[in-house]
């Protein structure tokens, strides 16, 4: 079917972004609405000996002025946490909403001025004064290992020392090695820069004791529960939170933040709606950042080149205040991904994590797993270079073998299933790997410097199951629910707790009901992002919609068809059981009668023939759906550039990525995911950085500074798949959001070392600025004149 | 932004009477650089003097020079056959400023006025012996530029238009700083009968200035090699988060190659 | 406060607004147009963008009354959700958005872009949208989009 | 960031001294000082206009002498805050000592400096420069006091 699962549909929201009709939070005004700014910390870490908020409060248009002291509800929780080593539990300081006796980084909230207008709320704001008494930035994770002390009674300024795997096995695995490759690598800390700055919007309902906060998020319920479980203690049926068009998100906006928080929690006091919209400097400054590690690597070989063991220790600045999953990113979600798509025998990982004072780091696209592909296609690379293997031919040599699935790795994961060879194969011959030679040295008669990166990962999407989650140290659950109600005239409305801010949900999840159900895209309506009008939710992050809550649609549908069934054998004086569905009607098997699915909706509401003895009218389905395990997207993407040794500015000439999503549902939509995670990853690994002076100030706090890839910096990608069904949902899908912002950095970083590697060049951090080529390029030349 | 006065000045004078009698007035030209500044709130201008209807506008051939009016937008020069018959390499320059939508607004005499160290303007005004044109004096512009940000530009100053000399040859090689656009290094080279002249912009700590080594070393011989035969020295160079002096003195050595060769 | 009056989509708005009025503000708030976006604070991300008198700007670095008496046209006013404009057109079957948030803008600078290079090629596209900064497409079916956009207005 | 640089000043050491110990020099050698006043001997109150480029802002904060070394020598720092614009806050470490020739003095400065909120978010470009720049006008503006 044209419109069924497989096909690139066009997409149903289009035309709304398209007219301009898009509704996001800050297009939303409500009546007597005020304004919110936020008074932030300009010093990275101080203790606040006082605040004086007198003028500010006395100022035109001044609603209300709020610090810390006047704030009587807890600030953000934190949603999963680790145990440490010696079996003590992962350091929980408290983040209060407004900064209470002391500021952690800079951009840390100290006051709120509300006022009738933004401009009156931003000139008041200027007049409240703040003492502090400044205190040593912490900006760095060498500092802040070494005796720093940001939270009190904080012991060695650590927020969690997390070890996995077999210490005593990986140990012995390197001392038995015929080589151990050794590195350290650098995970550059970046800024997600969603289009749309965050915003908020709170409305207090006197009469029913009641909120209701717009918001820019990911996962409005988890906001919900958050808010009323946690920080307000009322019950949750007391505040609806709407995430109404969302303009990206990419990890930054899952969290509850403490703007929407102490907007809803103002809004009572005051009684009048109160709107935030972040500028981008605010959203520099306060978005939770991404990645951050340095990673001290070190892989054994034996003596057919074949991995034996590996060992990665690791630190993780997590910032001012440990942010929801701040703890999950560099542990569970980075740790138990070591084993990459390689049949590595021994893992052993030691993770720990510092505060400094940063910007809180949390999720961001890939949370965890570009991290560890990015050390482990680097050491990879490394190893096979040490070798004198083709880097191809390295990695084919220590797949696991396509026979050997399930196969548990040596960091807890167990893939269900993997085909790893056909990937490279096809990424290979889409960028005519075996002529590269003859390309590298066509570009060396003009002065160029050609290379070929390949970067072979796996990652694992959908965050469950809930009980293993659970056991890990996660708070929340891993499942989705969704709700199918057909309506009497055969259209569907289908609710998801998934969110769409981009991934177009709308499109995706009406093939489905379109391939189960048999009705057209059009007759399907998708309800999301208001938690006072779809079931319980657990949003959208690591690439879990499909995988999760797509499968939880399927699930309603089944029970949909399953009591359609029994409607339509009704109609047809049929036993249930002979009624088969197939294209939108119901016939029944070895006669010539049939029913269209729009009777039976009729029929379940209009119930005048109709076993209602045994069958309640209507016809409606929720199903909640528990995945039995993580989802395993793999592949090899393959990226060949250009260097020019006198600016060193790197030209990315060709990209070719294979991945193996299991099946497509819209094969148009889930390529642009590709290309999306391909430019953010090359964003990473070439232009972005968020740069902190040693005093805590945050340099690149603009587009003026911080290096946003632009049309220009990139080339068209080339994108196919290869298919490995998920063997453990009914879709057989896995996730394919976050897969090419994991697989691309260490293809690019690997790409252009081998380009400079007959200068003697084998290592280049990220970014790979035109100066840290240029510099690479030029030390190389040194010590080969030395 | 602060609150503030819009005056829409008819003509230059009008639009220095209006400085005049404000107590910290700013001329609005095209607005790139100063409304970011206000919507950040780094100033608190009483007053703008808006002088896009002082009929600053239009490029003109003065045989030995080409004369641009101050208000004339970054896409016009770009755009204008005039200036691409006479100096293609300012059309060039203008062409390669910010993006589509900045020169579409950006004005020359407001780049020329502000002065940024990163400008691009500035390096061709130096390059091609230019001549800013004020409401009151020709200035040329070995005396126009005073350091970064800085102008011989005095109080009741307006710049009215800005001529060039029409070189044998010339080029502009531009750097881009990857995140603002702005000239990391920039360089304008431009060859005329009784020698050369190299400025640069976005590298050094006083703006833009000439290059007295390169230009010396392409006035007797215009070529990459006299290029290569000079070494940039990193001293005076800006040092910041995306470029060493150092690196800034090896752009400036490859962009006037290229500039050069081109 | 002074009077603004210009045309938006062809409709005269006449309004007292602030002097320091961003012409944004002047058409998200005043007029209560919302397609237009806000994505940045230095002129840099372009999800403001429109066309004034013709020419696209970014209206986050304009003030409201330096286009007084100008035509102003939104992303509101080039199709509508019956009949939308070619280029419009083009982004939905190019897949050429996501989160919808740059594509008013990314439309606008197509439009104008088109309007001067008739059929551009992919660097010029690449190089004509540098102003305009998407997070989600990666830009490759951006690209693909505008070219298809061009043919479809006639290049 | 460290900056340094020196002078050759035509004369006396004492006199040198003298003049760096003088609020009257040192406000019209502050570039962009409205107001400069002692409130204890090695503390003075300060507020500087502080252009660069379109930016304009005003900064109000306190100048220490510190290290006091008569007459070879002293610190002085200054640390303000701009309102929205953030705070800046440099400090030179200034060395006097008498030319070979006996007569004059060489006047040699170190500058530290550093900027907090907005102006280190938005013009990190520019934050060298500009305090290279300022602490430049600084001394040449001292000099040309003493050569009045």
């Amino acid at each position: 079917m044209s419109e069924g699962i497989g096909a690139s549909v066009k997409r149903k929201e289009d035309r709304k972004f398209l007219t301009g009709k898009g509704r996001y939070t800050d297009d939303i005004n409500r009546p007597g609405q005020v304004h919110a700014h936020f008074l932030r910390s300009d010093v990275a870490h101080a203790n606040i000996k006082s605040i004086n908020t007198k003028a500010a409060s006395a100022a035109a248009g001044v609603v209300a002025v709020y610090t810390g002291e006047d704030i009587d509800v807890g600030g953000p929780i934190c949603g999963w946490v680790v145990p440490n080593r010696d079996g003590s539990a992962t350091h929980e300081p408290p983040h209060p909403l407004l900064a209470k006796g002391k500021v952690r980084f800079v951009g840390d909230a100290v006051a709120v001025v509300i006022a009738e207008s933004l401009q009156q709320a931003k000139s008041a704001s200027e007049l409240v004064e703040v003492e502090y008494e400044e205190l040593p930035a912490v900006v760095d994770l060498e500092t802040a290992s070494a005796g720093a002390e940001i939270h009190e009674g904080m012991a060695e300024n650590r927020y969690f020392d997390w070890e996995l795997g077999d210490e005593e096995a990986t140990d012995k695995a390197l001392k038995s090695a015929s080589r151990v490759v050794k590195l350290t690598v650098r995970n550059n800390r970046l800024v997600p820069n969603p289009m749309e700055p965050r915003a908020a919007l709170a409305e207090y309902d006197d009469l029913n004791d009641s909120y209701t906060l717009y918001t820019t998020s990911q996962s409005p319920h988890l906001t919900r529960l958050v808010l009323a479980a946690f920080m307000f203690q009322i019950p949750e049926s007391k505040i609806r939170v709407v995430a109404p068009d969302v303009g990206g998100g990419f990890g930054a906006k899952i969290y509850v933040y403490v703007e929407e928080a102490v907007c809803t929690w103002a809004s009572k006091k005051i009684k009048r709606p109160i709107k935030w919209t972040a500028d981008r400097t605010q959203a520099f400054l306060t978005d939770a950042h991404g990645r951050d590690h340095i990673n001290n690597v070190q892989l054994a070989l034996d003596s057919n080149n074949k991995i034996i063991g590996l060992r990665v220790d690791t630190l993780a600045n997590l910032g001012g205040y440990l942010s929801a999953f701040a703890v999950a990113v560099p542990t569970y979600l980075h740790g138990t991904l070591l084993s990459g798509l390689y049949d590595i025998p021994a893992i052993y990982t030691n993770v720990k994590g510092y505060a400094t004072t940063t910007t809180p780091v949390d999720a961001y696209r890939g949370a965890g797993r570009p991290e560890a592909t990015y050390l482990l296609e680097r050491v990879i690379d490394q190893a096979a270079r040490e070798v004198g293997m083709d880097q191809a031919e390295f990695r084919r040599l220590n797949f696991i073998p396509k026979d050997a699935f399930p196969y548990q790795t040596a960091v807890a994961l167990q893939y269900d299933t993997g085909d790893y060879e056909p990937a490279l194969d096809k990424a290979m011959e889409m960028i005519d790997y075996k002529n590269f030679e003859s390309r590298r040295s066509e570009a060396s008669k003009r002065g160029k410097y050609r290379g070929i990166g390949v970067s072979s990962y796996i990652e694992a999407c959908g965050i469950a199951p809930s009980a293993v989650a659970g056991a890990l140290g996660g708070r929340v659950g891993g499942w989705e629910s969704a709700s199918v109600r057909v309506d009497p005239t055969g259209t569907i409305t289908v609710t998801t707790g998934a969110h769409s801010h981009g991934q177009g949900h709308a499109t995706t999840f009406a093939q489905i009901v379109t391939e189960k159900l048999g009705v057209p895209n059009s007759s399907v309506e998708l309800v999301h992002g208001d938690s006072d009008r779809s079931p319980f939710g657990m949003g959208t992050y690591g690439s879990r919609s499909l995988a999760v809550g797509g499968v939880a649609i399927s699930k309603a549908l089944d029970k949909v068809i399953e009591k359609s069934k029994k409607i339509a054998a009704h109609l047809m004086e049929a036993s249930a059981d002979d009624v088969e569905f197939k294209e939108g009607k119901f016939t029944v098997s070895g006669t010539d009668k049939e029913t269209a699915f729009g009777e039976v909706a009729l029929a379940a509401y209009v119930p005048h023939n109709y076993p209602l003895e045994t069958l309640e009218p209507g016809l409606e389905e929720t199903a909640f759906y528990d995945p039995m395990n993580f989802t395993y997207p793999a592949g090899t993407h393959i990226a060949e550039v250009e260097v020019d040794p006198t600016t060193g500015v790197v030209e990315i000439v060709d990209w070719a990525a294979c991945d193996d999503f299991g099946n497509l549902i819209n094969p148009m939509i889930v390529e642009g995911q590709v290309h999306g995670g391909i430019a953010q990853g090359i964003g990473q690994a070439l232009l972005e950085n968020a740069h902190y002076d040693e005093n805590g100030q945050l340099l690149t706090a603009s587009y003026m500074d911080y290096c946003m890839p632009r049309a220009d910096d990139l080339p068209s990608f080339k994108v196919e798949c290869t298919n490995t069904p998920c063997t453990h949902n009914d879709l057989g899908v896995k996730g394919c959001g976050e897969a090419g912002a994991i697989a691309s950095p260490p293809a690019l970083i690997n790409a252009i070392i081998n380009a400079l590697s007959p200068l003697g060049v084998s290592d280049m951090s990220m970014p790979a600025t035109p100066e840290t080529v240029w510099r690479a390029i030029q030390n190389a030349q040194a010590r080969a004149a030395e | 932004m602060y609150s503030t006065k819009i005056v829409k000045a008819e003509n230059s004078s009008a639009a220095v009477q209006a400085i005049g009698s404000s107590k910290e007035g700013k001329i609005l030209a095209g607005g790139m650089t100063l409304i970011p500044t206000l919507k950040q709130r780094l100033a608190n201008p009483d007053c703008l003097i808006d002088i896009s209807g002082c009929g600053l506008e239009g490029v003109e051939d003065k045989g030995s020079s080409v004369r641009i009016g101050a208000m004339t937008k970054h896409a016009a020069v770009a755009e204008s056959s005039l200036v691409a018959k006479a100096i293609p390499a300012l059309a060039d320059l203008a062409g390669g400023i910010g993006d589509r939508q900045v020169r579409n607004r950006g004005t020359l005499g407001g780049s020329v006025a502000n002065n940024d160290p990163a400008a691009c303007y500035p390096s061709a005004v130096m390059a091609l012996d230019g001549t800013v044109h004020t409401n009151k004096r020709d200035i040329s512009a070995d005396d126009f530029f005073k350091g970064m940000f800085e102008t011989a530009l005095e109080e009741d100053e307006v710049i009215e238009a800005v001529s060039f000399k029409k070189p044998e040859k010339a080029c502009y090689m531009k750097f881009p700083n990857p995140a603002s656009r702005y000239a990391m290094v920039g360089v304008f080279v431009a060859k005329f009968s009784d020698g050369v002249r190299v400025a640069v912009t976005g590298a050094g700590e006083e703006g833009v200035f000439r290059h007295s080594d390169l230009e010396s070393a392409l006035s007797s011989n215009f070529s990459e090699e006299a290029v290569s035969g000079v070494e940039v020295s990193s001293d005076g160079l800006m040092s910041d988060i995306h470029a060493s002096a150092d690196y800034r003195a090896n752009l400036i050595g490859e962009m006037t190659k290229r500039a050069v060769s081109s | 406060m002074a009077e603004v009056s210009l045309k938006v989509n062809g409709k005269v708005e006449n309004h007292e607004v602030g002097e320091n009025t961003l012409l944004v503000d002047f058409i998200r708030e005043t007029v209560g147009l919302t397609g237009t976006h806000v994505g940045c604070d230095t002129s840099q991300c372009g999800a403001c963008v429109v066309h004034v008198d013709g020419v696209s700007v970014k209206a986050c670095t304009m003030l409201a009354m330096q286009a007084e008496g100008s035509e102003v046209t939104t992303i509101e006013g080039i199709g509508s959700s019956e009949k939308l404009h070619p280029m419009q057109e083009a982004f939905h079957e190019n897949h050429g958005l996501q989160c919808g948030f740059c594509t008013p803008g990314m439309v606008m600078s197509a439009i104008e872009l088109v309007s001067k290079n008739k059929s551009p090629s992919e660097a010029e596209i690449r190089d004509g949208l540098e102003g305009n900064i998407c997070r989600c497409t990666g830009y490759h079916n951006i690209v693909k989009s505008v070219q298809a956009g061009a043919e479809k207005m006639g290049g | 960031m460290e900056i340094k640089e020196s002078y050759d000043l035509p004369l006396p050491i004492e006199t040198v001294w003298q003049a760096l110990n003088d609020e009257g020099f040192l406000k019209n050698s502050i570039p962009g000082c409205e107001k400069l006043e002692r409130i204890s001997p090695n503390e003075l109150s300060a507020e500087v206009k502080l252009k660069i480029g379109p930016m304009s802002t005003r900064f109000k904060g306190k100048v220490n002498l510190s290290d006091l070394n008569p007459p070879n020598g002293y610190t002085i720092s200054g640390s303000g805050t701009g309102g929205i614009a953030g705070a800046a806050s440099g400090s030179a470490k200034v060395s006097l000592s008498k030319m070979e020739d006996g007569e004059g003095t060489i006047l040699s400065y170190q500058v530290k400096a550093e900027v907090k909120g907005k102006i280190a978010q938005l013009g990190s470009r520019l934050i060298h420069s500009t305090a290279k720049k300022l602490a430049k006008k600084f001394f040449s503006n001292f000099v040309q006091e003493l050569a009045k």
